[in-house]
């Protein structure tokens, strides 16, 4: 037998021969035609967010911003504050509790059709008939009724007063021409062009479910001026080949992963950061012994470097986490909020204070070692085994599993747990607090017990005085704080990266109800 | 026009074609015979050049030695100058491709004609060999057996070879197709140079005019046809003969001692062969001619053995035996039919020198005998009719096979014995002591000739003279023992003489017959030739009232 | 067909390289804890480092040594390998046999049911169950061997079927051998070739699907794979860390399905004497 | 031919299919509500918004009753509801599929095509030093996971060097049509389908060898040698038409090898077909989807292997007079 040897050259020559016989012939890089201002694309990782019409568009943030190019609201947001927009102005009556729209008269439906108060009316009507999961209109955020005026006055009623109701509501709630709408029982079942006609900016050209991209025109006849561009495009790109499309100029604009901002600047491409809206949390049993205990919660929240957990699960990328919930870069955030800085002594002290001794590097009570099961989706896996490690460290025993995440949600909202990690977003408009922090769901603390936190939850929607709002949202975050039914663990920092032919930025506290995504249809207007 | 000399072909160690020396011209045919593994086929390949082993001497193909032929030149000459019909084994035809297809395919390949005609000589070709057009589309799988056969003959004329190699061309056949092919493959294949390969001599006797017996992968005879198949001259021929089952045979079939092995130094049938002497063993027997045949045999072929030349015997004035010629090759039965009263008995004793005087000469492997001595006992041994008046009463079995040896003086006592108690197994007798101690008057009939014919073998004689050994036995017995001598002659080589009456009894174990009468021998022949065509009205007359069952009578 | 299949194996070159890549993977596993100091799991402040002296392939996105990552996924490859090798092997001689002897309806049964799996993607099927249940490694194993068991019944089966007829069974049956003698002395050495070629394409199939799953995110996201390197490690290709994580990660599980592969081939030309001779030899 | 043997394995391939479909959701823990909306931007949607989904998906009739309603369902062709893509599972599919079945089908061509003149060249050499490198070379690949195969060839074809795109069927709203437009395609099918092709290729490669190697030594390549025929075509019209038989009885599994690893490959290449479906599906837990998908890609298979059983006959003339 001949001797062998795996004759690597050759077979890499091989290899070579075979992939160039595959490879059907190819001229390298394409010249990308960006530099017109016709035509302007920003990737996506994810591309398919819908058909970007109010009722096919998917339920989460970039399938609302896919459609806000169409499809939009009485009033705006720009960078930092609300804008006209359907409505050329609006007052709040607190004593019949209701809104009154002045609208603009010169706006047309992109099939040429008026825009009237009726249209805000049939859209009030209909979403109440059709939920829409942006918007709540039923319930104590709701209206009660809508009532045209004039054909260019709206006035809305509201169920009780709600703070947030610019935002929320009017600054969310898309009108859609009634003259199409009506008589449509099933709003899914509306999946023609005619599904897509709003009154905004751009016109959808082409939407592509499989390629997960969309192609919008100008609208000629925006009431506000020509867009500044022609053609705007989604295309997909997988998140690791973004800053490799944008560095080749194939996308004008993206996100991009925080490892490259540095890179990205350096390339010429404007980077700019959101103001945090997401946040991570250690959901705490809180119906439970002994976490049930708001001294045992403090010893955890003290036992976790926030600060080191940011470093490593997020390579320094985030905020740690402020135990009030609120992130310390938004306006309404509490500097006086307890911090529980790391500190391992103090949660031993506190352990103690509770009965706990610490045996062969555990902490036990009557007999029984101290452990508390963790559990979390795989998302969390990393910020799992992170909290593992610093809590044996402390002297409490972990079982971390990792599970499918709906079986964490279906266990969180049994209460079959002690510890879960789980995240959300939504930061940007205190409304929030009280749905995550009372209300019912699994991603809910359902933490009722405390009477004046019931209270202030309460108390914030409905004030419409925004100076006596802020003092209730800060009294808020100390009452959690202290009482801690879950610790947000950080805020992740999200970075887009664009060329600078269009001047992106992120909304005041997001597009429409809080969307994080430098997308505002405003930038390609002017 | 084909020339093979010294040819050797090895595979490895194993060679197996081993100087082979033919010729082959225009128009003649020549059958290559012999056993499976004897190196026919890859005589035909290595003329093809298509053996993988490793061939040395030349073969030269109309004054070009193909050995040395470049790949393109040899695959110019294959199928156009020597086509082969390959032995019909399975798949020896392209499964996935229609017969047609690849009838037509060499003449394509070969540019000797377009698509379309090369197709219509394919059918026509197809047509010739029995295969109706319906069939031409169809495929290897869907054929019968005859019908790839005709196949493979019909390919193989495509191209219109001058020289043919057939390799089992008919083996593969039933009886009536064999012979309608083969007709047929005289007729087409006339003007061509053929080469048969078979191990059936049916076939050879059918397709070739010439025949050469392959063994050991050496030609061991050859020559014509037809003569050959009547006498052969080398030893394995015969044997070959002698195995083969065809409906001119008579004789019970015997097959040849031993089996071929390789490599033998000498000759290479020497281990098989009955009349082997020290110089076979030693060294290869070139081919010699001789009356138109080759024979590489170092004794020219087949001894004779014994022969009588005009031999009589008279008591008084009763010429019991009258001007005898007589002769018995090495390794054949010789039957002496006649009545009893004609001769034979003393014929057979004179042989054995019983009678001082006698007229006439005895000839043992051509040298006379002059004297009647241990030398030629030694060779030459003869049972009796009645068993029980040649053994002693007084000797045990055992004494009485020991008994010739101890005259020879041959061996040591314990190596007589020895001996003797082989010779008695080898007859197919008990060899416990106690069978060994019986006195013959406790054995029954056939035990007793058992017990003769191991005293008479265990001399290893050469010649053994059976008179009527089967007279005082009951048929079953007498059967077992006529059973007994053909096996003990196929093992060792032994030649006979067997003497009867009964001339049913004869054909069944004689190569040869003479019938005898009066002293005189009236006829003589090979056995199937005096059984089925005699031409002495009293060999016919024996024939008539040769026993058999009669049932004609019944109907 | 008595052959001495761990001499055919180490006289084929093919097998001699599988082989050696088989003990170096296996030798990995084992050492790992001597191999590298770290902990695969301890996760630390400088992530994503280049190789270095202390890191002989850097670091992860949360500052985990790559190195001991890698050997410490040499484990998992290698438990789900074998594991999966061994059960199925063992459903597939349970169910092979038992059709084999029993014959029947329950030999038609079987093997039906064994070609509707043999024709059914089974790639597919693991993504569908492992999306559901989200398996952890020994639910993986029993997973991936409960749907890989039906090549190997057949072969099984078809060798017993042949064996029982087999001439020298017959003949030692006659000289009055008992089942358990003939089972032993017969019809074990028969197969056990053909037992080991099976149980190495089980091998060979678990590995690569339990890397295909966990590069999926269907996978125990707790343990430390290969396939979940490359995951993890493809999420940060626009970085140079694919360089040292993303490449040694594919490179070892492609060099352990090599070395699967090579022994297999060696011991498939050892069954059939047709391929051996010509081999990568 | 189809035999009652192989439509009993094909009936219980498809009722194993469907009861996987059947049991799998059983096992769901929670409620399957929970996996249709995110957490984007709203955390918890509203209690009302909730029952409403609830009412219009059926979700809170009896599991069985679920069941009962989906095999009904798809008998009439119904695959279920996306949630997620606010379209029936059907559709979303089959907007997927045809780029699946372009980069599928090429890959099946093409790694047919060159692992069988691969086999032929290496069998028709056995023992060579060519044929030996083909061995080891080709063995080596057969190791080489598809996905990774696709990882290496898209960090280094498309990132590093930059001439082939990074992902996607095509260049969006480029504006190209007829030729330019086909070419777009191609470059960007080119890696997926040699990732694919690689992965796939000694498979076809192994096995024509060593039926190749068998096949020269039947009988009928000596009378072919005998009929002087060039090498050519003794290679290919003898050995290579009988070497390549058993190469195409296994194409139907072969695909399903292959459209397994179109799964990961597309997900690599964030191509747009079924396989990158799935891996959203299972991103987003479209269960409904994964379910579909599940069902589609394995009948699909089982169609394809009955095909190759109805089509084998015409390739092999021994099989179709066999009955």
């Amino acid at each position: 037998m001949t001797h062998f040897r795996l004759d690597v050259s050759r077979v890499a020559i091989i290899i070579l021969a075979i992939s160039l016989l595959v490879l059907p012939a190819c001229s390298p890089g394409e010249a990308q035609d960006s530099s017109q201002m016709d035509s302007y694309t920003i990737a996506d990782a994810t591309g398919d967010w819908g058909y970007p019409s109010p009722y096919l568009r998917y339920s989460r943030g970039p399938g609302y911003t896919r459609m806000q190019f169409i499809f939009e609201t009485l009033v705006w947001k720009s960078a930092t504050d609300f804008v006209p927009q359907l409505a050329e102005e609006w007052e709040y009556d607190e004593r019949e509790n209701a809104y009154t729209f002045k609208l603009r008269d010169d706006v047309t439906w992109h099939d040429g059709e008026k825009f009237t108060a009726e249209d805000v009316v049939f859209t009030v009507d209909y979403i109440k008939n059709h939920p829409d999961p942006f918007v709540t209109l039923i319930g104590p955020s709701g209206i009660k009724e809508a009532v045209a005026s004039d054909d260019y006055t709206v006035k809305l009623y509201l169920e009780q007063s709600y703070a947030p109701f610019l935002n929320d509501i009017a600054g969310t709630m898309v009108i859609i021409p009634k003259h199409i709408w009506e008589g449509v029982d099933d709003p899914k079942s509306l999946t023609g062009p005619e599904a897509v006609i709003g009154t905004g900016p751009y016109t959808l050209a082409d939407y592509s479910k499989e390629h997960g991209t969309y192609l919008y025109q100008a609208y000629d006849n925006y009431y506000l001026g020509e867009p500044v561009v022609k053609e705007i495009k989604f295309v997909r790109i997988s998140e690791e080949m973004i800053p490799a499309a944008l560095e080749k100029g194939s996308v004008n604009a993206g996100d991009i992963p925080p490892e490259v901002v540095a890179e990205m600047e350096a390339n010429g491409l404007t980077v700019i950061t959101a103001p945090v809206a997401w946040n991570a949390k250690l959901t705490i049993n809180h119906q439970k012994e002994p976490l049930s205990d708001k001294g045992f919660r403090q010893a955890l929240a003290c036992a976790i470097d926030r600060e080191a957990l940011v470093q490593i699960t997020q390579r320094g990328h985030a905020i740690a986490g402020s135990p009030g919930m609120v992130p310390p870069t938004s306006g309404w955030y509490n500097p006086d909020t307890p911090q529980y800085e790391y500190d391992p002594a103090k949660s031993r002290q506190l352990l103690e204070e509770l009965g706990y001794r610490l045996e062969d590097d555990y902490f036990t009570r009557d007999g029984q070692q101290l452990e508390l099961e963790l559990i979390a989706a795989a998302d969390y896996k990393e910020i799992g085994q992170f909290i593992k490690q610093q809590l044996e460290q402390l002297g409490i025993k972990v079982d971390f599993q990792t599970l499918e995440a709906k079986a964490v949600d279906a266990r969180v909202e049994a209460w079959d747990f002690d510890l879960s990690i789980y995240g959300h977003g939504g930061l940007y408009e205190p409304s929030i607090l009280k749905r995550v922090i009372v209300d019912e769901g699994f991603n809910s603390a359902r933490y009722t017990s405390n009477e004046e936190l019931n209270h202030l939850l309460e108390g914030q929607l409905s004030e419409m005085d925004p100076e006596k709002r802020k003092d209730l949202v800060f009294q808020i975050q100390e009452v959690y704080a202290e009482d801690l039914p879950a610790l947000t663990l950080y805020y992740p920092k999200w970075y887009w990266a664009h060329d600078g032919k269009v001047n992106l930025y992120y909304t005041r506290d997001g597009i429409a109800s809080g969307v994080p995504i430098p997308l505002n249809r405003m930038s390609f207007v002017k | 026009m084909l020339e093979i000399s010294n040819l050797q072909v090895s595979y490895g160690n194993d060679i197996v074609l081993n100087g082979v020396d033919l010729r082959l011209s225009g128009g003649e045919s020549l059958a290559i015979i012999g056993e499976s593994g004897t190196g026919k086929t890859t005589l035909g390949l290595s003329i093809m050049r298509l053996t993988e082993g490793k061939v040395r001497g030349s073969i030269r193909f109309d004054e070009k030695d193909l050995l040395t032929l470049s790949d393109g030149e040899m695959q110019a000459i294959r199928w156009n100058r020597v086509a082969m019909v390959f032995q019909n084994v399975n798949n020896v035809l392209n499964p996935v491709h229609s017969i047609l297809d690849q009838v037509a395919e060499p003449m394509i390949e070969h540019k000797l004609r377009n698509k379309d005609e090369a197709r219509t000589k394919a059918g026509e070709l197809l047509e010739q060999f029995g295969l109706s057009q319906k069939r031409f589309s169809a495929y290897p799988h869907q054929l019968s057996g005859g019908e790839q056969q005709r196949v493979l003959l019909a390919m193989a004329l495509a191209n219109e070879p001058d020289l043919l190699i057939l390799d089992e061309p008919l083996s593969s056949l039933d009886v009536i197709t064999r012979g309608e092919l083969g007709d047929l493959l005289r007729t087409v294949g006339n003007h061509r140079a053929r080469l048969v390969i078979t191990h059936d001599l049916d076939t050879a006797s059918r397709l070739a005019d010439n025949l050469a017996v392959l063994y050991g992968g050496k030609i061991v005879e050859i020559g014509p046809t037809r003569e050959i198949l009547q006498r052969p001259r080398h030893p394995y021929t015969k044997a070959l003969l002698r195995a083969y089952p065809n409906m001119t045979t008579v004789k019970d079939l015997q097959g040849i001692k031993g089996r071929m092995t390789r490599p033998v130094s000498g000759c290479p049938f020497h281990p098989r062969c009955t009349q082997a002497i020290d110089i076979c063993s030693e060294t290869i027997p070139p081919l010699t001619w001789s009356q138109g045949r080759g024979v590489a045999c170092h004794r020219g072929g087949i001894v004779t053995l014994l022969s009588v030349a005009n031999l009589s015997k008279a008591f008084n004035s009763l010429k019991a035996v009258d001007s005898v010629n007589l002769h018995i090759e090495s390794g054949e039965t010789l039957a002496l039919v006649g009545q009893s009263g004609s001769g034979k008995t003393t014929l057979a004793k004179t042989i054995m020198g019983v009678y001082p005087q006698f007229d006439g000469t005895v000839y043992l492997e051509g040298e006379k005998v002059t004297s009647y001595g241990k030398d030629f006992y030694k060779r030459v041994q003869m049972i009796f009719q009645n068993p029980g008046e040649s053994l002693s009463h007084r000797l045990s079995v055992l004494e009485s096979v020991m008994e010739p040896l101890e005259i020879q003086a041959i061996g040591t006592e314990e190596q007589r014995r020895e001996k003797a108690i082989q010779t008695i197994g080898e007859v197919e007798l008990s060899r416990s002591d106690d069978f060994l101690h019986t006195y013959p008057h406790h054995l029954s009939g056939g035990e007793l000739q058992r017990v003769a014919i191991a005293r008479a073998l265990v001399l290893d004689p050469d010649l053994l003279i059976a008179d009527e050994p089967t007279a005082f036995l009951d048929a079953s017995v007498g059967a077992k023992v006529l059973k007994l001598l053909l096996n003990l002659q196929e093992h060792r080589g032994l030649s006979m003489l067997y003497i009867t009456h009964d001339i049913a009894a004869a054909r069944k174990v004689s190569d040869r017959i003479a019938v005898m009468l009066d002293g005189r021998i009236i006829e003589e022949g090979p056995s199937n030739m005096i059984v089925t065509a005699p031409e002495q009205s009293y060999t016919q007359h024996l024939l008539g009232s040769a026993s058999s069952l009669h049932l004609d009578n019944y109907t | 067909m008595h052959i001495s299949l761990k001499k055919e194996i180490e006289r084929s070159n093919a097998g001699r390289v599988g082989l050696s890549l088989l003990l170096l993977v296996i030798a990995a596993a084992v050492l790992a804890p001597l191999l590298s100091s770290y902990d695969p799991g301890q996760q630390s402040v400088g992530s994503l480092l280049s190789p270095s002296g202390s890191h002989w392939l850097g670091t992860n996105h949360v500052g985990q040594d790559i190195w001991s990552q890698l050997l410490y996924g040499a484990r998992t490859s290698l438990m789900v390998g074998f594991g999966v090798g061994i059960i199925s092997l063992l459903l597939g001689i349970l169910f092979g046999v038992s059709a084999a002897l029993i014959g029947g309806l329950y030999d038609k049964i079987v093997m039906r049911v064994v070609d509707a799996f043999i024709v059914i993607p089974m790639v597919v099927v693991v993504i569908l169950v492992a999306a559901y249940i989200k398996p952890d490694l020994p639910v993986l194993i029993l997973l991936l061997a409960a749907l890989s068991w039906q090549g190997g019944a057949r072969v099984i089966r078809a060798q017993t079927l042949s064996l029982k007829e087999s001439g020298h069974i017959n003949a030692s049956r006659m000289f009055g051998a008992g089942r358990f003698y003939v089972a032993w002395r017969h019809v074990l050495p028969d197969i056990v070739t053909i037992l080991l070629v099976e149980f190495i394409y089980g091998v060979r199939r678990a590995v690569f699907m339990e890397a295909g799953l966990a590069f999926l995110g269907i996978g125990d996201p707790m343990l430390v794979s290969w396939g979940m390197m490359m995951r993890d490690a493809m999420s940060f290709s626009y970085l140079d860390v694919w360089q040292w994580w993303l490449v040694p990660a594919g490179v070892a599980l492609s060099l352990t399905i090599i070395g699967l592969t090579f022994v297999s081939h060696a011991a498939e030309a050892a069954l059939d004497p047709r391929l051996r001779g010509a081999e990568v030899a | 031919m189809l035999n009652r043997r192989n439509l009993v394995t094909y009936s219980i391939a498809f009722l194993f299919i469907l009861a996987l479909n059947f049991l799998m959701p059983r096992m769901m823990p929670g409620d399957p509500l929970s996996a249709i909306y995110g957490d984007e931007v709203l955390v918890a949607m509203a209690p009302e918004f909730k029952a409403h989904l609830v009412e219009s998906f059926a979700l809170d009739e009896p599991m069985w009753r679920q069941f009962g309603a989906y095999i009904l369902a798809l008998f009439q062709g119904d695959m279920g509801y996306s949630y997620y893509y606010n379209a029936s599972v059907f559709s979303v599919i089959i907007g997927s599929l045809p780029w699946t079945l372009l980069v599928v089908g090429s890959s099946l061509v093409l790694s047919t095509l060159i692992g069988i003149a691969l086999g032929i060249e290496s069998g028709w050499r056995r023992g060579s030093r060519t044929d030996r490198t083909m061995l080891a070379g080709l063995m080596s690949l057969n190791g080489f996971p598809d996905f990774f195969l696709g990882l290496v060839l898209l960090l280094v074809f498309g990132v590093l060097m930059g001439i082939f795109p990074l992902a996607g069927a095509l260049t969006p709203y480029s504006g190209l049509s007829g030729f330019s437009l086909v070419v777009d395609v191609m470059k960007h099918m080119a890696l997926p389908v040699t990732a694919l092709t690689l992965a796939h290729l000694a498979g076809v490669y192994l096995l024509t060898r060593n039926t190749m190697i068998t096949v020269l030594k039947a009988p009928f390549m000596l009378t072919a040698r005998a009929k002087g025929l060039s090498q050519r075509r003794l290679k290919y019209h003898h050995a290579g038409r009988n070497s390549m038989l058993p190469v195409l009885t296994v194409t139907g599994i072969w695909l399903g090898r292959l459209v397994t690893g179109a799964l990961f490959v597309e997900l690599v290449f964030a191509y747009p077909g079924v396989g990158y479906l799935t891996y959203q599906a299972l991103l987003t837990r479209d269960y409904p989807l994964i379910q579909g998908i599940f069902l589609i890609v394995a009948i699909a298979v089982l169609i394809a292997n009955f095909a190759v059983d109805l089509l084998y006959p015409k390739l092999d003339p021994r099989v179709s007079y066999a009955h």
